[in-house]
Formats: structure tokens, sequence, C-alpha cells
């Protein structure tokens, strides 16, 4: 199989041997650690192979649903390859964080699964293909929640299945329906993501079918006003499935906004950026003026993530060179920050049994290293200078001031929001004297360590020598925009 | 050694001593002291002897150093290069910069000595150097908008340092939020001005060539919003806030980032865009108000304060804000020139409130810090030489630096701001004496533990060159030919004041002061007057500005917090959906009456439908045909 | 002719539908079904004649041969509910159902 | 063989074993086991026999001079009868453990069941009313003796009783509709009424529009279309597991089977007539039938109501069926096949489950049945999934041609609102899969017996899965491809 095809299925068909196979834990570990390792390496390998400047990579092609012109037909180019990575580099790392907390066979195989999950739907050029990966990768996170969540967590979890595939069931309908269109227009159906953009569709026509995706997409970032499934879900769900739904499965919304969108409707995405743009930077503060309030680290984290992810969605509907990069930079930057930070919640519920951050405190005094890369993550998160996220901001903030003064001015404020609660919490978890519940903290232990020292070696490395990573992104977007100035050579 | 190696050491040495400082630091425990101490001492000790070397280079040579390191990042024209260049105002900064961080590192192994977070202090102390030099040096906004922020962080750490007590990591977050609205300023005015001429290249150079492209009303636009970054980190008004509060911080902290180094970026900043600021009259008055106002108010604030450092720390700000009023009417040199002395006195008052907090058992109130000159004999001469220095007693290097400032407003025709220069000048002072008075004459006695000799030798170093840096730029009356002015060859604006005038003005000046002296010793000296002050007046309490920030931003974005949580997300929306879903299950159950088990309501219902099927053919096909 | 024919065998069946639905007890029921039947019958061997067709008259056989089976599936239904309840009015029997 | 004799052979087998069976079950040497796999060897056999005709196309009038053009043996009724017997087997296969659970299983439950399969087989041959209407009732009395097959439960016999009563109901609305084709097109032959419609205006086939609607009720009554199937949730209950399962999977492709044949072959001419009949049906049968089920407590019921949910999917392409694009008649096919497999295992499981009897299986009653039976639950998920319609079961496929055809056809609002109450629908599944997973373990480990009905769901769930991705490049097993082909095939075979 090639290169792709070990990414989706390696990690899948472990997690369907594994369940059918019942062995023990500790090999089911060793399994998961030695697969994703694997695909850690084919990963990279990837990366290095990566041509910046070649359109769609690796792209494989194999007929899957003859009759309807459904293919199995994946490729990576500049957008998939930061979210292939991230998937990649995070899944081994979260198996080293929780090594010995996580002795359920369920908890390794969904994460398995999940992986081979959203790596299909990165790398899907087909509509059906990537429907059917975005929606199986939300099972694994169905389960782990219902098995091994906190609270409420059957209500949970069943309720943000059921927002999610609201948002997918529509979403389908307007797969098929583009792809009904395709037919008329071209005689034979195609679910192919670079045939259906040559449809001509009215402009009431395209509106209906973009919102019908952009449902979909909304719900799974969370875009205001869909995201009342988002703190809770978090809240309840275990550490690796609050880091996959937080690091990858949103960035997946938000690059579904760019691979599916902007390649199929191109003008109507254009026509209706503005309320877009007004949507996210209303999200961008709402959530962040929401976290404030929050005592539970979790949901104030949550809110932190959605803030972000607003950001982003403004950053791709500024559709200029650098709001693309930025918030795909973003996207990568914030996987890697926000997958430390709950990591490092769920090592901290590990060890005080509480969420609440007014019952913590002092930690810094009896557990430096923890205090530490607490902070440090925390601070990436707000986009202190010499982390990834800064420059992933500063190009955000560059293209909405290139887009609109104004919108420039509101986008800014992102600099300002994430501080808002951010240092409450640090102040709050950290600082002060360790209490009755911290008082015997116990500091990172090695393979913690070794999970979170490469993400912070990372988020550095991409706050300090962006260049290295952004030369992989831009091409594919002027790429895009390119292709948005171009006149359209049909009707 | 070519020259741009010399700037990169420059930079790196102490980022270098940082790291290994704080690898040492975490990964083993029990690290000799003296290993901290050597290695953060060479970070910034090789730093500060190259910052002389390079000053001197630029001074004497008057040659531009430049490095470049890498290329941070390259969109289309966003081309951002970490680049260095050490041109005549970078040179000038590093100058004081370098040896005033280093003097303070010697002090604060003597500070710290004995603390177990010593190497955890140095770590971020040398990181805090290293973005330092980032800023002054760096070749493009950008660059030096990452050390703005870096050094922001690092002093935010640093003021959290003893994080046990919750209200200092309080303050550093204070510090770090209030400089970072400032930043927002500054930020946004970057990307405005790359979006005007950001195709020519982003370095300072290469912008502030063309500026004048740039309509006038963008140009104060970007001129104000750069002004509230400087505003954040020199904190004027509004934004002074977190200055006091930052005294939480460790003293040399306090005289290292928040009177020697820090705080002044916003001048620095200020200065480096002197040409934009030369175009925008209106934000240049705006900033020369701004100063006059926090120089005044924070003159006042400081004159009912009780804390040694508080009133240091509005000292500062008021000197601060003595700086930004000669940028507002144009006269950058002297306002740089103010720093650079400034650097030098305060930092040594800072120095030695630290050095008499030590010797007296961690005591900061000066009414229980009475009556202890006998005990410190040595500390007591240098304060007062600061002081007497802060106060511009000639011819200390003060009274060159201030005198030229007094002497800018007045004949820059701004009367008004001369006048509140004055007041703020004499005020300050009175406030100055009354710290000294009240600390060291008194009838009470207290004796005190000696400092180590470590902190007492930078100071020292000071102490001389708090006297004799004002000779660097001795104005043309007295003889001199203002070497550092024509080093910075900055575009000033020239005043005319004729020598009588500036002789009379001087003298009053002067005249004045001494008066002050004598009213404050009258006042303070060896009396109890310092006891009857109130600590609940308007004045001891800031004008409740604290408090009105609290009433007016903190507390409505809590309640709109809770609002946007609590009401919006739970309550309208998220009980709607689940009132949708709650209203289907109800629908479900309505319905479910129907199938009622009773056979013969299922056979109605077929009826029904045979019923109503036949209607529709009816009213179908009659139309039909 | 064949018109009043129908014309009988809709009323008929009108009857069949009205005892089915307002009468309780089952055997009368069941007797509704049967006039819902034969009226069937009835009109198809009307038409049967009408229209010289055979296969109207062997269809109408047909159905009473159905008709008889279905009466075998009645009468043992009787049979199993009278059993169970002593009754046969149809609207004791609502046990099952969905209503709450 | 030819495919004549075969369309002999096949209904003649069944014929002859159940009346065998219906004989040698008086004998003392019957026993239930003897008779159990009797009926399942024949149905194994007369399914190899009617899976061997379906690779190609071919369409011929089965002994046409005996049987007067009625019975028509072609691609489509062979797919169909391979459906129902191997449907009819599956059921048996996987009912194996509730049989032995439960004392009602005699030597006639056998007999009944060949005989309605015998009569779904001559249903799908039919080509002429009449014909259609006696196997319809063939193979209604069976299901109807069957679901009251317990005759000491009340639960069942209630059952049995309204489901005859109401069936007969219908049958005499099919009889009406047929009387009244008859008075017009002077035949009874699908395709002499064809011949009719197509050389005749409208307003002298009054009467056979007016016939056919007629017909097409009793179609939506045996399919439980709201407002026709107020009986099923009743009936359901009331019926026993295996049999339920029976109903749900194979009768209704049997009646979908002639219905299809009637609409593709007369309907059609009357599109415009029917189409917003049929929306309309299947947009209150959508709603009422996911309304229905959300209440439940009973997985059974739940089921129940949700199976109406399902006809108003089929009832969708129907509607979208048009003379110049087959693709819903295609879509129906590969539906019924999706549903008939899933609701099968579904109701499998249940079956292997329950204790028998008329015990309801209520949600709480499957807590934590993962822990305990791990392959169980996950077969019983996949089920649910494939039922639900999500991606990478069979059931999203026939989902996806249901809403791409409705599309097609240009009814988008439609496709929409049946992705909403599937969206619903996953509410009620999804519950399902929270009791298997997340609840608190009741059971301690029971032995549910019979590990051969273990296997027959877990193959059911195979092929669920693999009706959702399968796909020829990966393994030489027919998958979606093949199944596309079968149903294109049998749809042309139909001769339109």
């Amino acid at each position: 199989m090639s290169t792709l095809s070990i990414l989706i299925f390696l990690p899948i068909a472990t997690a369907l041997f594994l369940f059918f196979i019942r062995i023990n834990i500790q090999i089911v570990k060793v399994l998961y650690m030695v697969v994703t390792s694997i695909i850690l390496y084919v990963a990279l390998k990837l990366y290095i192979d990566f041509d910046p400047n070649a359109p769609m990579q690796f792209v494989e092609y194999k007929v899957w649903i003859r009759e309807y012109g459904i293919n199995y037909f994946v490729g990576v180019d500049g957008v998939s390859l930061g979210i292939v990575m991230m998937n990649a580099i995070l899944m081994p790392l979260i198996a080293i964080a929780l090594y010995k907390q996580r002795d359920k066979h369920g908890y390794w195989i969904h994460l398995l699964f999940v992986q081979g999950g959203i790596m299909g739907a990165v790398l899907s050029l087909d509509l059906m293909l990537f429907y059917l990966f975005w929606e199986i990768m939300l099972l694994p996170i169905f389960f782990m929640i219902g098995l091994f969540g906190y609270g409420r967590k059957n209500f949970i979890t069943m309720k943000f299945n059921m927002y999610t595939i609201l948002g997918s069931l529509v979403m389908l309908i307007a797969i098929l329906y583009i792809a009904v269109q395709y037919k008329e227009q071209f005689g034979v159906y195609s679910f192919s993501l670079f045939e259906l953009k040559n449809i001509t569709l009215s402009s009431t026509q395209s509106i209906l079918v973009f919102s019908g995706f952009m449902l979909a997409f909304a719900i799974k970032i969370p875009i205001f006003p869909f995201h009342t499934w988002l703190t809770e879900t978090y809240r309840s769900a275990p550490t690796g499935a609050v880091i996959v739904m937080s690091a990858l499965m949103a960035k997946l919304g938000t690059y579904a906004i760019w691979r599916f969108l902007f390649t199929l409707f191109s003008d109507t995405s254009h026509e209706v950026a503005p309320y877009f743009i007004a949507l996210g930077l209303f999200g961008l503060i709402f959530f962040g003026i929401s976290a404030m309030y929050q005592t539970h680290l979790k949901k104030m984290f949550a809110l932190s993530s959605a803030s972000h992810l607003s950001l982003i969605v403004v950053g791709f509907f500024i559709y200029d060179v650098y709001g693309l990069v930025g918030s795909s930079y973003l996207m990568v930057a914030h996987a890697l920050s926000s997958a430390a930070l709950f990591l490092m919640v769920g090592m901290l519920f590990e060890r005080t049994k509480t969420h609440y951050i007014d019952s913590l405190g002092g930690i810094a005094k009896v557990a430096p290293r923890f205090a530490l890369f607490f902070a440090f993550f925390a601070l990436s998160i707000v986009g202190v200078p010499l982390t990834a996220g800064f420059v992933a901001e500063v190009l955000i903030i560059l293209g909405a001031f290139n887009y609109n003064i104004y919108i420039g001015f509101i986008t800014a404020t992102t600099i300002l929001i994430a501080m808002l609660f951010m240092f409450k919490v640090i102040s709050k978890v950290l600082f002060g004297e360790p209490n009755e519940v911290t008082k015997d903290f116990q500091d990172l232990r090695m393979h913690e360590l070794f999970a979170l020292v490469p993400l912070a070696l990372l988020v550095l490395a991409m706050g300090i020598f962006p260049n290295y990573f952004i030369k992989n992104i831009e091409p594919t977007a002027q790429f895009y925009i390119l292709e948005k100035e171009a006149p359209k050579n049909d009707k | 050694m070519s020259d741009s190696l010399l700037l990169n050491i420059l930079l790196l040495s102490p980022l270098l001593s940082a790291t290994l400082i704080f690898l040492l630091n975490i990964s083993i425990a029990g690290v000799k002291q003296y290993i901290y101490t050597f290695l953060a001492l060479m970070g910034s000790g090789i730093s500060a002897l190259l910052a002389l070397y390079i000053s001197y280079f630029s001074y004497a040579e008057n040659q531009v150093l430049g490095s470049h390191l890498f290329t941070w990042l390259s969109i289309e024209n966003f081309i951002v290069e970490v680049a260095l260049k050490a041109d005549a105002l970078s040179s000038f900064m590093i100058l004081f910069i370098a040896p005033v961080s280093f003097l303070i590192h010697v002090y604060a192994t003597g500070y710290m000595n004995k603390d177990k977070s010593y190497g955890r202090f140095f770590a971020y102390f040398n990181l805090f150097i290293f973005f330092m030099f980032l800023l002054v040096l760096a070749d493009n906004p950008i660059i030096m908008f990452i050390g703005w922020e870096g050094v922001g962080l690092t002093s935010y750490a640093l003021v959290g340092f003893y994080f046990e007590d919750i209200k200092n990591t309080y303050a550093g977050n204070k510090a770090f939020i209030v400089n970072r609205v400032g930043d927002f300023g500054f930020l946004s005015a970057l990307m405005l001005l790359f979006i005007e001429v950001g195709s020519g290249g982003l370095s300072f150079d290469a912008i502030l060539s063309n500026i004048g492209q740039i309509e006038p009303s963008m140009l104060s636009l970007i001129a104000f919003l750069l002004f509230v970054g400087a505003m954040g980190k020199s904190a004027q008004i509004p934004l002074f806030v977190w200055l006091p509060d930052a005294m939480a911080g460790p003293t040399p902290v306090s005289a290292l980032i928040h009177a020697a180094t820090m705080v002044t970026a916003g001048v620095y900043m200020v200065a480096r865009f002197a040409p934009l600021y030369n175009l925008t009259l209106d934000v240049s008055l705006f900033i020369a108000y701004i100063g006059a106002f926090s120089a005044l108010f924070a003159a006042i604030v400081a004159t009912r304060q009780f804390d040694i450092k508080k009133i240091l720390a509005y000292s500062t700000i008021s000197q601060l804000g003595f700086m930004f009023m000669a940028l507002g009417v144009g006269a950058y040199s002297t306002a740089l020139f103010h720093m650079f002395t400034h650097s030098f006195f305060k930092a040594l008052l800072f120095m030695g409130a630290g050095a008499i907090i030590v010797a007296f058992h961690h005591k900061q109130d000066i009414r229980e810090l009475r009556g202890i000159r006998e005990s410190i004999p040595a500390l007591f001469v240098m304060m007062f030489i600061a002081t007497l220095t802060i106060s511009a007693i000639p011819p200390l290097s003060a009274f060159f630096s201030k005198d030229a400032i007094m002497s800018a407003l007045y004949a820059s025709g701004h009367i008004e701001l001369f006048i509140i220069a004055l007041v703020a000048s004499l005020l300050t002072v009175f406030y100055m004496f009354r710290l000294i008075f009240v600390v060291f004459y008194s009838k009470v006695k207290q004796a005190g533990a000696s400092n180590s000799r470590s902190m007492i030798y930078p100071m020292a170093v000071l102490t001389i060159l708090s006297i004799f840096a004002g000779l660097l730029n001795v104005p043309e009356i007295f003889g001199g030919n203002l070497n550092i002015s024509n080093w910075l060859n900055i575009l000033d604006k020239q005043f005319f004041i004729s020598h009588s005038d500036e002789i009379i003005l001087m003298s009053v000046n002067t005249l004045l002061i001494i008066g002050v002296i004598f009213y404050t010793y009258k006042r303070y000296a060896y009396s109890d007057t310092i006891e009857k002050e109130s600590e609940h007046s308007l004045v001891a309490n800031k004008f409740y500005i604290d408090e009105i920030y609290s009433a007016v931003i903190v507390k409505p974005l809590y309640a709109l917090s809770v609002i946007f949580d609590k009401n919006i997300s739970h309550h309208l929306i998220d009980n709607t959906i689940h009132r949708l879903a709650l209203y289907y299950e109800k629908l479900g159950v309505v319905f479910s009456y129907s199938e009622n088990g009773n056979v013969r309501y299922y056979a109605l219902y077929m009826l029904f439908g045979v019923v109503s099927g036949f209607t529709y053919l009816y009213i179908l096909l009659r139309a039909a045909l | 002719m064949l018109q009043e024919y129908m014309i009988l065998s809709i009323i008929l069946f009108c009857i069949g539908v009205v005892g089915l639905i307002s009468r309780r007890n089952i055997i009368v029921i069941y007797m509704s079904i049967e006039l819902l039947l034969n009226a069937v019958n009835l009109s198809l061997v009307a038409i049967s004649a009408d229209l010289a067709d055979t296969s109207g008259q062997v269809i109408s056989l047909i159905i009473i041969a159905i008709a008889a089976s279905e009466a075998a599936l009645f009468m043992s239904l009787f049979v199993v509910l009278f059993r169970n309840k002593s009754s046969l009015d149809a609207d004791l029997f609502d046990m099952l159902g969905s209503k709450k | 063989m030819t495919n004549e004799l075969i369309a002999l052979l096949v209904p003649g087998l069944l014929l002859f074993s159940a009346i065998f069976i219906l004989l040698y079950g008086l004998s003392t040497s019957y026993t239930k086991e003897k008779g159990y796999y009797m009926t399942l060897v024949t149905l194994l056999v007369t399914f190899i026999l009617a899976v061997s005709t379906i690779s190609e196309k071919h369409s011929i009038e089965v002994l046409p001079d005996i049987f007067n053009s009625m019975l028509v043996y072609d691609t489509f009724s062979a797919t169909f009868i391979s459906l129902f017997l191997f449907g009819g087997f599956l059921t048996l296969a996987i009912a194996k453990s509730f049989i032995d659970k439960t004392s009602y299983f005699t030597h006639e439950s056998f007999v009944l069941l060949l005989f309605s399969l015998f009569g779904m087989v001559i249903l799908s041959m039919a080509n002429e009313l009449v014909t259609a209407f006696v196997a319809l009732e063939i193979a209604s009395m069976s299901v109807y003796v069957l679901v009251g097959l317990n005759r000491h439960s009340l639960k069942a016999s209630e059952a049995f009783f309204k489901y005859l009563l109401l069936g007969s109901f219908a049958a005499s609305f099919y009889l009406l509709g047929m009387m009244l084709i008859y008075a017009q097109a002077k035949t009874t032959n699908l395709d002499g009424i064809a011949e009719y419609i197509l050389h005749t205006e409208l307003h002298s086939q009054l009467l056979i529009v007016a016939g056919s609607m007629l017909i097409m009720i009793t179609i939506m009554f045996k399919i439980a279309s709201v407002p026709f199937g107020a009986w099923v949730i009743d009936v359901y209950e009331g019926a026993s597991l295996p049999i339920t399962a029976y109903m749900a999977g194979v009768f209704k492709i049997a009646v979908f089977a002639f219905a299809l044949r009637i609409f593709l072959s007369d309907y059609i001419s009357f599109e415009a007539i029917y189409d917003p009949l049929i929306i309309g049906g299947a947009v209150v049968t959508m709603i009422g039938g996911s309304l229905l089920a959300v209440i439940q407590n009973s997985v059974k019921k739940m089921l129940a109501a949700s199976s109406v949910v399902h006809s108003g999917y089929l009832l969708i392409a129907l509607a979208s069926i048009e003379v110049s694009n087959q693709n819903a008649a295609n879509a129906i096919i590969f539906y019924l096949f999706a549903y008939f497999i899933s609701a099968l295992g579904a109701f499998g499981v249940l079956s292997y489950i329950s204790k028998g009897g008329d015990v309801l299986i209520t949600f709480s009653d499957l807590d934590g049945l993962a822990k305990d039976k791990p392959l169980i639950a996950a077969s019983l998920t996949i089920f649910m999934l494939s039922l639900a319609g999500f991606p990478s079961t069979i059931g999203f496929i026939g989902k996806f041609y249901i809403f791409t055809s409705a599309i097609e056809a240009g009814n988008t609002l439609l496709a929409l609102f049946g992705a909403l109450t599937a969206f619903v629908s996953i509410y009620y599944y999804f519950k399902v899969v929270v009791h298997l997973y997340f609840k608190e373990s009741v059971h301690l480990s029971v032995d549910y017996g019979y590990k051969v009905s273990l296997a027959f769901i877990v193959i059911s769930a195979f092929i669920v899965l693999w009706g959702g991705v399968g796909t020829s490049l990966l393994f030489d097993i027919p998958g979606i491809n093949e199944l596309n082909k079968l149903t294109e095939h049998s749809i042309e075979s139909l001769g339109l």
C-alpha cells in the first residue's frame, strides 16, 4: 500500500484487530505505540518528501462505487499536511503521557480508530469518502466519552453525537445535491472534489448548498451559535478524547471550510465572507469573555479553544494569503498547545481529582516542572512571542487589517482576549501557597516529560523558525487565491 | 572578529546563560549557587563589554553595525528578517542598558543570596536582558515587537517571582495585561504600517523613508497607536496602573526592569519613529500632554505614599512623563539623554531601597524605617546623592538632562507644559526629600544588618555615573558641545532660546528646588509630620484610579462573561435546543394517544386515509377534466 | 342495468365499512367484512355479465374461496379471544398499543 | 437447469416440504429439531436454486399456456425470491435459540412459514392482479397465524385479532380496486392494463386511477405507512420475536416486490397524479414513525415504530420513480436489502438474548451487555448504526441511494426531510448503544445457548458492514458494485 493508505488504514485495521482479538492490555499498549510510531515515521517521511510547490501529491485513486462515481481518492497538499502531521505526532504522545493511567482496551482501540478516521477525512478528495470518515471518526469519541467520561456522560455524549450528526446529515443532502447537479450538467455522477467544482449553480442554489456544508462545519468547529455542546462535552470527556476533539477534530471543521467550501463555492464563499468574518469575530470575543467566569478548567479551555477556532474561521474567510496561511498555522499551533494543555489538565485531575481552579493552587512550589510546562503552554495559547501561536496571530491580524481596518482592530483584540482568563488560571492553579489538595502534588514523571517536551520544542521551533514550516503552506494558499481571482471559464 | 558576530554574541550570550541556568535549575536539584552566579555574570558581563565596545565604535567612527541571522517569515511582501542593527540610537541604548544590567546582576547576586530560587531568578533575569537587547537592536519593528513582548513576559515572571504570595502574581498579571493593551496598539500600528508601506521592506530605514507616501490621517492613526504601545510599556496615563503594583517583585527587578531599562522602551520606540512623529504634530502634542499629566499626576501621588518602592515607582512614572514631554515637543535627543541619566540614578535609588529593605528585615514602609542613617552610612551617602541628582541640582547629571527638557519646553512655546513640568519637578524634589528626611533624619534610631559588598560596589559605580553622566552632553552654554545629541543625530526640532533666558531659567529653577528642599527639611526632618499624614486621602489612594478601572472595565467584563455564558449560551441557546427536543418527545406522547390499542380506531384511521385519498383524486381529476 | 348493480354494491360496501368501524361485537365485525367482500363479488359478477367476459365470475369464485379461508381464521380467532376474556367485545382488546 | 424449471421448482419445493412437514408432524417420530432442520434445508436448497438465476438478466413467462401469462420469472422476481428465502433462512437460523426456549413452535409453525414464503414467491412472480391477491393472501394468512402462534398469550391473540381484522379490511380495498380496474380495462393482467393505459386518454381511465389508488392503499397498509399502519406497533409487540423479525424483514420486501412491479408497469403513467399522494404519505409516515419511536421504552416497539420510518424512506424513493429515470427503483431494492438484513439482525439479537415468551425487552434490559457479551453488543451496534444510516454500513448506502434518487427527481426538500428524520432516528438507535455500552451491567454471565444463532448474527453484521464499504478491490467478494448491478438488472428485466 502506498503512503496515504497506510496512514489511513493501518490504525483502523489495528483497531479492528484489537477489537476482535482480546489480548493483554500491556500488549495492546505496546501495539498502540508501535502502530502510532509507524504512522509517525510514515508521516515524517511524507513531510520530507513533500514538495511545497506541487499542488496535490501522493494521490491515490481507486474506483469504489462505480455506478455513482464514488472513488477512493486521496491526496495531500499544504493545507492537509499540517493536520496529518499533528495527528501523527499527537497520538503517540498521548499514549506516552497516559501510559500508566488507562488500563482499558477500549481507550486505545478507539484512539487508533479515531486516528485513522481523521487521517481519512483530511486526505479525502472525494466527497463521499470524506463524509464517510467525517462520520465514523465520531464514533470512537462517542464511545470514549460514554465509556470513560465523567459526570452526565451518557446524556452529553448523546447530545454531542446528535448535534454533530445533524450537521452532517444536512451536509450529506448538500453533497448529494451538487452531485446530482453535476450529473445533470455532465451526464455522469461524480463525487470528486475537482470535478464537482466545475458545476454551475445559480446563486440561490449555491448559497443554500454552501449553508448545508457550513452547518456541518460550524457545528464541528464550533461557531457561534452552534457551540452549546462544547463545554459540557469537553468537561465530560476523558483526556484522550478531549485532546482529539480540540486538537484535531475541531481543526477538521476549519480545514474543511478551506478544502471544500473554497474549492466548490469560491464565489459564494467570497460573497458570504463578511457574515462569517463577523460571526467569527463575535465568537472570538464571545467565547473569550465567556471563559472569564468559568472555574472549571476544561470548560474554560474549551471556550478558549472555541475562541481561537473562531479566529481561524476569520482568517480563512478573509481569504488573502496572510489570513489563509495564518489560520492554517494557527490550526497547527493551537493543536499543539491545546493538546498539551488538556494533557496537563488530565494529569492534574489524575493527581488532585478536581478540575476546579478554586480548589487548586501552589503547584509551582511543589511541582516546578509541571508548573513550568503548564505556564508555558498556557502562555503559548495566549500567543506570546517565540511561540507558534504568535506567528499565526500576527499573520491573521495582518490579513484582517489588509481586509478592512476596523475588522483588523477587532481581530487584533485576540491578543487581549485569551489573557482575560489565562492569567487567572495560571495564578490560581500554579501560584500561591499549596493547599490540602495540592500539597502532595507529584511533579511530572519521566514519561510525562517525554510527552510534553516534544510538544514544547515544536511550539518553540514553530515560533522561532516559522518560515521553515510556512513554506509548505504558502504555495497552496497562493494557489487558491490565484484560482479565485482567475475568471471562471465555464458558463 | 567580524562586526556582525559581535552583535550576535552580544545578543545571544544572555540567552545562552539563561538557557544553561534554566536547564541546570530544572534538571538537577541542589546546584551550587556559585555556578549560577558565574553563568549569570558571564552572560551579562560579556554583553556589557561588547556593548561598551560597540557603542564606542559607533560613537567614535560613526559606523553602523549590522547582522542578519535568518529569515523569520516570508510570505509575499511580508518578509521579516531577524536582523540586528546597531546604529547610533541602538548603540546609545545598549550603552547604558548593558552596563546597568551587569551592575544590577552583580547587585542581585548579593540581594538574592541564599534564596532558594536563585537559579530561576537569574534565568529569568538573563532572559530579560536578551529580550531587551532584541528590542533595541532589532532592525525591523516586528522583531522589535517580539523583544517588546518578551520583556513584558519576563517582567511578568519576575514581578510574580515570589509566587507563594498570590498577590505578587496578581501584580504580575496586571503588569502583563496592561502592557498587552499597549501592545494591541503597537501591533495594530505595525500592521497598518506594513500595509501602507511594507512592500518596500520592513526594516526601520525602509519604513521611515517611505512614510511620506502615507496619507496624513492614517499616519496620525499609526503614530497614535504606536504611542499606545509606548504608554503601556512606559507606564503613562492611562496605562500606568501596573507599575506601582509591579514593585511586588524583588528589588533588583524593580531596579533593572521598572526603572532603568524596560520602561524606557516606550521612549526608545517613539525616538525610533521620530521621522514619523515629526510629520504628525497633533499626535506629538498629544504625547507631550500625556507626558505632562503623567508627570504631574505621579508626582502628586508620590507625595502621599509610604512604601519606599512605591514612591520610587511613581517617581519613575513622573520622570518618564518628563521624557515624553520632551519627545512630544520634538526634543528627542534631550528625552533620550534624560532616559540615560535617569537609568543610573533611578537604578541607584532602587538598589539603595533594596539594600535598606534587606538590611531592615524586609520593611518597606518609610514610617517603620526611620532613623537608620547611623547603621548604614555608605548607603545614606549614595541615596542622598541620588536624591540630589533626581532633584536636578547642578552639576549632577540630571541637572543637565532635566534642564534641557525644561528649556526645550519653554522654547517650544507651550508654556502650559512648561509650568506643569516645573510644578512636577518641584513635587519631585518634595517627595524625594520627604523620603530621605523621614528615613534618615529621625530622632529614633534603629540598627540593621550590613549589606554585602556585591550590593554596595555596583551602587558605588552607579553613584559615580549619576554624578558625572551629565558631562557627556553638556550644552553650549557651559562650553560643552552636546556630544550625545550630535552622536544620535536625530531629527530634533531646533528651538531657539537665548543664553540669558536659559541662565535665568536655570537659576530660578535651582533656587526653587533649594527652597523646596528646605521646606521639606523643616516639615519632615526630626518630626512626626509623616505619622499624621492620612492613608485614606484622595491622593494616598492614587485618586482611586485602580478602583475606577475595576468598576469600569474589570467588573463589567465579568458581568458580561456571566451574561454570555449563562444567559445567552446556556439559557437562550442551549435551553431552546433542549426544549425543542423535549417538545418533540411531548408531541410523540400526544401522538401516541392515537395508538390507543383499539382496533376500531385503527380501521377509522384507514378509512380516513382512503377518504382523503379519494378527496384528493376528486379535486385533482375534476380540475383536470 | 350495470349502474344499479354498482350502486347496490357500493351501498353494501359502505354498510360494511360503517359496520366494521361502529360495531363492537367481533362477530358482527366479521360479518361486515364478509359484506365488503360480497359487495365486490356482486359488482364483479355484474360487470362480467355486462362485458360478456367470464373472468369476472371466475374472480368472484376465487374471492369466495379466500373469504372461506378467512372465515376459518376468524372462527379460530373467536375461540381464542373468547377463551381469554370470555367476551367478544372488540374494545376490550386494547392491551397493546403505545399510548402513554 | 432452465429458468422456467427453477421458477416451478422453488415454489414447488416449498409447497411440497410444507405439506410433508404438515403430515410428518403428526407422526410420533417427529421432533421439533427435525422439523426445524427440514425447513432450514428446504430454504437453503430453494435459495441456492433461486440465487443461481440472479446473475444475468432474463425474463420468461412461466408456462404461459397453463398459467395464462400470470406468472413471470425474471431477474426481478429471482432477486426478490432469493431475498425472501435468504431472509427466511436467516430468521430461522438466528431464531434457533428462541425456538428452543419456547414451546409453541410446533410443526405447524414451520409449515406456516413455508406457506407464507410460497405465497411471497408467487407474489413476486405474479403479473396479474388476482394471482397477486391470492399470493398475498396466502402469505398474509400464514403470517396472521404465525403472529397468534402463542395462543396462550393474550398479547399474541390480540395481535392476531387486530392484524387479521385490519388485514381483511385492507384486502377488501384491494378487491374493490381490482374490480374497478377490471371494469374499465377488461383485464387484470398487468401487461394488459399497461396496454390499455397506453392507448386511451385520461377520461377513460378514471376507474383505473381510482382502483390503482385502492390497491396502493393496501400496499401502504402492508408496509405500515401512516395512517394505514396503526396496527404495526401492536402486532409487532404481540408477535414473538422471530415472527416480528420475519414480518419486518421479509414480508415487507414481498409487498414491495409487488408494489414495484405494479408501479413500474402501470402506475408510472399516473406518476403526476400519485406523486403528491405518495410524498404526503412519506412525510406523515416519517413524522409519525419517528414520533412513536422516540417515546418507546421497549426496544422491540422502538424497532417496530422505526420500521414505519423506514417505510417512509421507501415511499420517498417510490415517489421519485420517473419514466426517464429508474435509479429510484434501484434504490428501493437496495434499501430493502439493507433494511432487511439490518432489521433481521436487530430483531435476531433481541430474540437471541430474550428469555422467550412475550416479555418485552426494554432498553434497560440491555444495560451493560457489552461487558458480558461483546460480540452480541457489537453486532447489535452495527445493526443500529445501519438502521440509523451511519456511513460504513449498508444502511447508509441505502439511504444515500434513496436521497440521491429523490434529489434527482427534484424532491430535494423531501430528501432533506428524510435526512432530518434520520437525525431523529439517531436518538433512538444510539440509545440502544448507550445502554449496551455505557450502563452498568445487569447480566450475570447468562448463557444464551446455541452458538450457531450467534454465528449467524455475526455473519449478518459482517454483511451489513461489507455492504457499506465493500468493494471488490480488496477481496474478491461481491460488494456494493455487484449489489448495484443486481438491482439494475432486476429493474431492467421488467422490460421497461
